[in-house]
């Protein structure tokens, strides 16, 4: 897999990956869990415990609201206390359930265990990963099992796992690659016999050597491929990534299934692995703590419903006041203004900015130097799209393909006017969002 | 004397001609949709649902849409267009919008410095914006910019107001509001009005809003059956049956009003 | 647990919330113009050295005029006061290297005016406007003051020691040429040594600027080499079709405005295409229209005119230039357009 | 011969543009060109109607007015048989050629008041180049209108940049518009001298 494509555009980034050598460690016991019954895109779970119900480690806490939804687990034994609403990251109120632990841990009966996943039907396996409460761990949160039921008229062929983890900073997934190596490569094999796929390809970027070593080695023999990836932001990004890896370019507005992929996160394999091998749901993750103010950063395997505060008191709190607290990774992360907000299946960071690391966005006019189109892996026009969102000209900005924006933020991080291009677009989809909704409310009176 | 022959000549023979194409070639045009057009109030606001005055009159004449659907047009206007395409008047009753929060810069608490486009809903998308509560006033001014008729004026401390007498209740500030703060009442209704809109808990409120409904039930008390509702933490005005002015007294945070 | 107490959590309340990406490469507007200025240093010094000091008086008159119009009209129109982008004194510098050494100083300041007044602040300030401010003024000044914008001073090596080179006239290598008279030598061309507007002669500290504004990135490489490329293959043609001085393509590459306009006047960010073909397309249009005027037309010189009139096209091209987003179908982004 | 014409068209298209050098019409260069479509929409019908008008004037001039001596009811003659004409064409046109109508229709009417129709018109039947040479007229009719074309198409693809630029109050509308076509006039002073 040597002569590799390269998409258009793209983004040289500072890494700063500095808990690259930074061990997983394990977080401890908290005295109170809000767990959020909305951790993924889709219908939010529906409770299944009242208040004051005794729960224990891995129990079922809310169940699937809809087709699109997956349900929730205890992270620990205790009482639920109260189901209220939390502050969620992207700053709106989630329905959630808040257990007290009782210190003992004590664990739920685990699901029925496969012994021998390869023997048991596709449908099984499938049916498992859905009842695990499985979400694709990169950050989007889509529930893993709907990604595995591709609709019917379709084939899928390649599995390709996303190990890239091109968001700098961020290293959860390659702590997991590096200490976990083989429970990612089984959850692949999981996936591949769910879809009946044989090819199976782990993708890494190249400026994790050590990840890629140990998952080629581990790899031998298991049917498994493993491509280093060019280091180039956003590689991880789906239709990058499978153009890259096999040279199909997914339709606008359409999925990978489409063109017979399917990408998912070494998070959620791993995540599937041991629901599968060891009938464990899916309760705890790894996440980076870091950040130039943090005091000691690292990797931390978290549980659901830990509050942001103790993952950074577990790595000595901050050296200086950040400017901004940033959930998930500096390019596509969400900025919080609270530390009582839980860690959730899609939480792959807690990223803190000093004052000198943050840009202000300005009001200034675009510049039209159009380095935003030479950046933008869409190859859309960022500069004159954001111009006439600006000035509220919705409808051309839908017929010029805002809807395919990735968000990636390349564009805004190029542009030298300080212009904030990427929330433009995010307003331009909220409006043809709104819009069709509108338009099919109308129609269906 | 050739002069005016010529001129003449020319004259007949272009109108015969003009005349000749239009009899056997012509295509007719709806004198309806113009003698509608011209009723039109012409500010192209889109509150009928359509897009822009002329569209309307067309829909009107072709039976797309009925009359009375412009929140602008007088009862009169109406009247003539219903008699215009033969059908019986049905009057609606005109509205108004109220910015139903009290949460300005002096009462709700600032969570965050919001940095980026001055718009309501790019603020809501990032993180819920500035302001502590997340069911009030955004206060970037998303509802004045959509305002066809400048009745919306953003007060220095970061709240919209309405002036009345400017409303046309046309409803675009209410589709541009992306936390549905503001409401559309019927004017003869809105006499006092409850400015808040969250339906939290009283202390959840208080912490971020000190003008918050504390959902204490007083109006609803001393109000006639009916007149005002709670919803939950939050007691709301029933404008069918809306309670009189001297109301407003009971309430302790001030957030039930007369109109402003 | 003495250690959990000296733990320092952050301060919550002055956080900053914003949209993603919260990361930036940290350029801005005053990074890109003085990285401009800087590299149209060498043709200031190059002008002072074969013109005199007056150069020096022309391009600052300019520049300061550019600045205090731009600020005034801020002011004026209650907005922010932009100078501090540098875009003012870029678009001051320009249309003083435009200039001929001789030029009274209120034309200087007219020539500002117009400029910074109807081609950048009446549209909006720095990012609006559709036509390049320097070529502007330039424009205005050769339509409005034709016998001063003309009036060329013989140049005849290191003028350090003087005001201002002799006052005599002399007449341009494309005036030369325009009457079919051979023109300098290729090495006066190279250097400088000729008559011609304060910063358009030295072809050489151009090219140095010129480069080195590409190596940055801060403009294209495919407007310069392609203006440049497409008047030298035109005249070229001619001259392989009729060899006589008129049609020299050494001479039309070398002297006159060219190297200014091809290297900082048609690269203004503002007013040319966004995409790399657009930019094709543009410098190509430039290099066509300039050597039409220049071969055929009444003026000597058309650099100006042809950059305007090729920024009055941008939008189309723009429009006509930009590609399919990735993964859209040939046909629906027609459909679409 | 080719020569000749191809040296009045680049002259009447670049050099001697109506809008942009004989400052001819103006207002639906201003009206029409605020989105490209209308004005591509509006360049067609121009040319449409140039042709047509230049060819029938010519032929009254030379056949009618020349004839007989009534050169001083120029004026008033182009203006009912233009006035004519483009109502009959705006007629078949809705009659016969629905998506021609929808392109073109709503400009026709706006065409009948041009003065740069009626402005051609004279300009064959006064200058001596022009004078009694229908194809010659004709031709400098349809440069004319192409350069027409050129200047509404160009400055409109301008005027929709402008919409996303913060244009002050006060020059907001045809004030800025009118700034552009100076601009845009200036810039095409440039092209002075060609083919002569």
């Amino acid at each position: 897999m040597n002569k590799q494509i390269k998409f258009y555009g793209g983004v040289k980034l500072d890494e700063g990956k500095m808990t690259s050598n930074e061990p997983i460690i394990s977080a401890p016991l908290e005295p109170l869990y809000t767990v959020p019954l909305q951790q993924h895109i889709g219908a939010p779970a529906k409770a299944v415990v009242q208040k004051g119900d005794k729960v224990l480690r891995g129990q079922l806490l809310g169940e699937a609201g809809s087709f699109v939804s997956a349900p929730v687990h205890s992270p620990t034994s205790g009482t639920v206390r109260e189901l209220s609403s939390c502050l969620g990251p992207a700053g709106a109120q989630l329905p959630a359930v808040v257990i007290e632990s009782d210190g003992e841990d004590t664990a739920a009966e685990p699901l029925p265990i496969f012994a021998n996943w390869q023997e048991a039907s596709p449908d099984e396996l499938k049916a498992r990963v859905a009842e695990a409460g499985i979400v694709g761990m990169g950050g989007a949160a889509f529930p893993t099992a709907v990604k595995l039921s591709p609709p019917p008229n379709v084939t899928i062929d390649t599995v390709i796992l996303n190990g890239v983890e091109c968001e700098p900073c961020l290293t959860a997934d390659h702590r997991l690659m590096l200490e976990h190596t083989e429970t990612i490569i089984t959850g692949a094999r999981i996936i591949a016999r769910i879809l009946g796929v044989k090819q199976i390809i782990i993708a890494i970027e190249m400026n994790k050597p050590d990840a890629l070593e140990m998952m080629t080695k581990k790899a031998e023999g298991t049917g498994v491929e493993v491509v280093g990836l060019r280091v180039l932001y956003p590689q991880g990004a789906e239709k990058q990534l499978i153009y890259t890896v096999t040279g199909r370019k997914v339709p606008s507005g359409k999925l990978p299934a489409h063109v017979g992929c399917l990408v998912t996160n070494v998070s959620s394999a791993a995540a599937i692995a041991d629901a599968v091998c060891l009938g464990k749901p899916l309760y705890e993750r790894i996440t980076t703590v870091t950040g130039t103010p943090v005091a000691k950063p690292g990797n931390i395997l978290c549980r659901v419903g830990t509050p942001y505060s103790s993952a950074l008191a577990l790595c000595g709190g901050v050296k200086e006041d950040p400017l901004k607290i940033i959930s998930g990774g500096p390019m596509m992360g969400m900025s919080v203004y609270s530390l009582d907000i839980p860690i959730i299946k899609g939480t792959s960071g807690i990223l803190l900015l000093a004052a000198d690391e943050v840009s202000q966005y300005t009001p200034n006019a675009c510049l039209r130097c159009g380095r935003c189109n030479d950046a933008c892996p869409m190859e859309m026009i960022p500069g004159i799209l954001s111009s006439t969102i600006e000035f509220h000209h919705f409808s051309l900005a839908e017929r010029w393909h805002v809807m395919d924006c990735i968000e990636c933020g390349c564009c805004s991080y190029v542009c030298p006017a300080g212009r904030p291009l990427v929330q433009h677009m995010r307003r331009a989809k909220a409006v043809a969002n709104a819009t069709r909704r509108a338009a099919e409310a109308a129609s269906k009176k | 004397m050739i002069d005016i022959v010529m001129m003449t000549g020319t004259g007949v023979l272009l109108g015969l001609a003009i005349g000749l194409v239009v009899r056997y070639f012509g295509v007719p045009v709806n004198p309806l949709v113009e003698s509608l057009n011209e009723l039109m109030p012409g500010a192209n606001c889109g509150g009928c649902g359509l897009a822009g005055c002329s569209d309307y009159a067309n829909a009107m004449a072709t039976g797309r849409a009925k009359p009375g659907l412009c929140p602008v047009m007088s009862a009169e206007a109406v009247a003539k267009c219903c008699e215009l395409l033969g059908v019986e008047s049905d009057t609606t009753e005109p509205k108004i919008a109220v910015v139903c929060c009290s949460g300005d810069d002096d009462h709700a608490a600032k969570q965050a410095f919001y940095n980026g486009v001055n718009d309501c809903l790019n603020a809501m998308l990032v993180a819920g914006g500035s302001k502590g509560c997340t069911y009030g006033c955004l206060g970037l001014g998303s509802c004045a910019r959509a305002c066809p008729f400048g009745a919306i004026e953003m007060l220095p401390n970061h709240l919209a107001k309405i002036h009345a007498d400017l409303c046309t209740g046309c409803g675009k500030c209410y589709m541009a509001c992306p936390r549905n703060v503001i409401k559309l009442v019927p004017r003869s209704a809105a006499k006092v009005h409850v400015y808040c809109n969250s339906p939290k808990k009283a202390p959840i409120k208080r912490t971020v809003c000190k003008a918050a409904c504390i959902g204490c039930r007083k109006c609803a008390k001393t109000a006639g059956e009916g007149q005002i509702i709670m919803n939950g933490y939050l007691a709301s005005i029933n404008y069918d049956n809306p309670p009189a002015e001297g109301i407003v007294e009971v309430c302790p945070t001030k957030c039930l009003r007369k109109a402003d | 647990m003495s250690e959990q107490t000296t733990i320092r959590m952050p301060d919550t309340s002055k956080l900053v919330v914003s949209s993603s990406p919260h990361y930036h490469d940290m350029g801005s507007i005053p990074k890109i113009m003085f990285t401009v200025l800087a590299a149209l240093a060498p043709a200031v010094f190059a002008s002072i050295y074969f013109f005199g000091w007056r150069a020096l008086l022309v391009l600052s008159v300019c520049m300061v005029s550019c600045a205090a119009i731009e600020a005034l009209l801020c002011r004026l129109m209650r907005r922010r006061i932009s100078i501090g982008d540098g875009s003012a004194l870029v678009t001051g510098l320009l249309l003083g290297m435009t200039l001929p050494v001789t030029s009274p100083l209120w034309m200087c300041i007219v020539g500002s005016f117009i400029a910074i007044g109807l081609g950048k602040m009446v549209y909006g300030g720095l990012g609006g406007n559709p036509f390049n401010p320097a070529s502007v003024g330039r424009v205005a000044l050769l339509l409005a003051c034709p016998s001063a914008m003309t009036t060329w001073v013989t140049v005849s090596g290191c003028a350090l020691n003087k005001w201002v080179v002799d006052a005599t006239t002399g007449a341009t290598p494309l005036e030369l040429v325009a009457q079919n008279q051979p023109g300098p030598g290729f090495w006066s061309l190279f250097l400088g040594n000729i008559g011609g507007s304060i910063g358009e002669t030295c072809t050489l500290a151009l090219i140095v600027g010129g480069v080195f504004l590409i190596a940055l990135k801060i403009i294209r490489w495919q407007i310069p080499v392609f203006f440049i490329g497409t008047v030298f293959l035109i005249t070229g043609i001619a001259y392989m079709v009729s060899p006589c001085p008129k049609f020299n393509p050494m001479t039309h590459v070398l002297s006159g405005g060219l190297m200014l306009g091809a290297f900082f006047m048609a690269t203004d960010m503002v007013t040319s295409p966004l995409n790399r073909k657009g930019a094709v397309v543009f410098a190509i249009g430039c290099g066509i229209i300039t050597t039409i005027i220049r071969l055929w037309g009444s003026y000597p010189e058309g650099i100006s005119y042809a950059i305007l009139i090729m920024n009055a096209l941008t939008p189309l091209i723009d429009r006509y230039t930009a590609g399919r987003p990735f993964g859209v179908a040939r046909k629906a982004s027609q459909k679409n357009a | 011969m080719v020569k000749e014409y191809i040296l009045l068209i680049i002259g009447a298209v670049l050099v001697n543009n109506f809008v942009l050098s004989r400052i001819l019409g103006i207002c639906p260069f201003l009206g029409v060109s605020k989105r490209l479509d209308t004005a591509m929409g509006m360049g067609g019908a121009v040319i449409f109607v140039m042709i047509l008008s230049g060819f029938v004037t010519a032929l009254c001039d030379k056949y009618i007015l020349v004839r007989y001596n009534l050169e001083y009811l120029r004026t008033i003659l182009f203006i009912l048989v233009i006035a004519g004409l483009v109502q009959i064409v705006e007629v078949l046109l809705k009659r016969f050629s629905e998506t021609l109508y929808t392109a073109l229709g709503i400009y026709l009417p706006l065409i009948t008041t041009n003065c740069a129709v009626l402005g051609s018109a004279i300009i064959c039947a006064t200058e001596e180049e022009f004078k009694g040479r229908i194809f010659k007229s004709t031709v400098f009719c349809f440069a004319s209108a192409v350069g027409f074309a050129l200047a509404l198409v160009l400055f409109s693809s301008v005027r929709e940049r402008l919409e996303l630029s913060k244009i002050p109050r006060s020059f907001q509308g045809p004030a800025i518009a009118l700034v552009t076509a100076g601009i845009l006039a200036m810039a095409f002073t440039g092209f002075a001298g060609l083919g002569s």
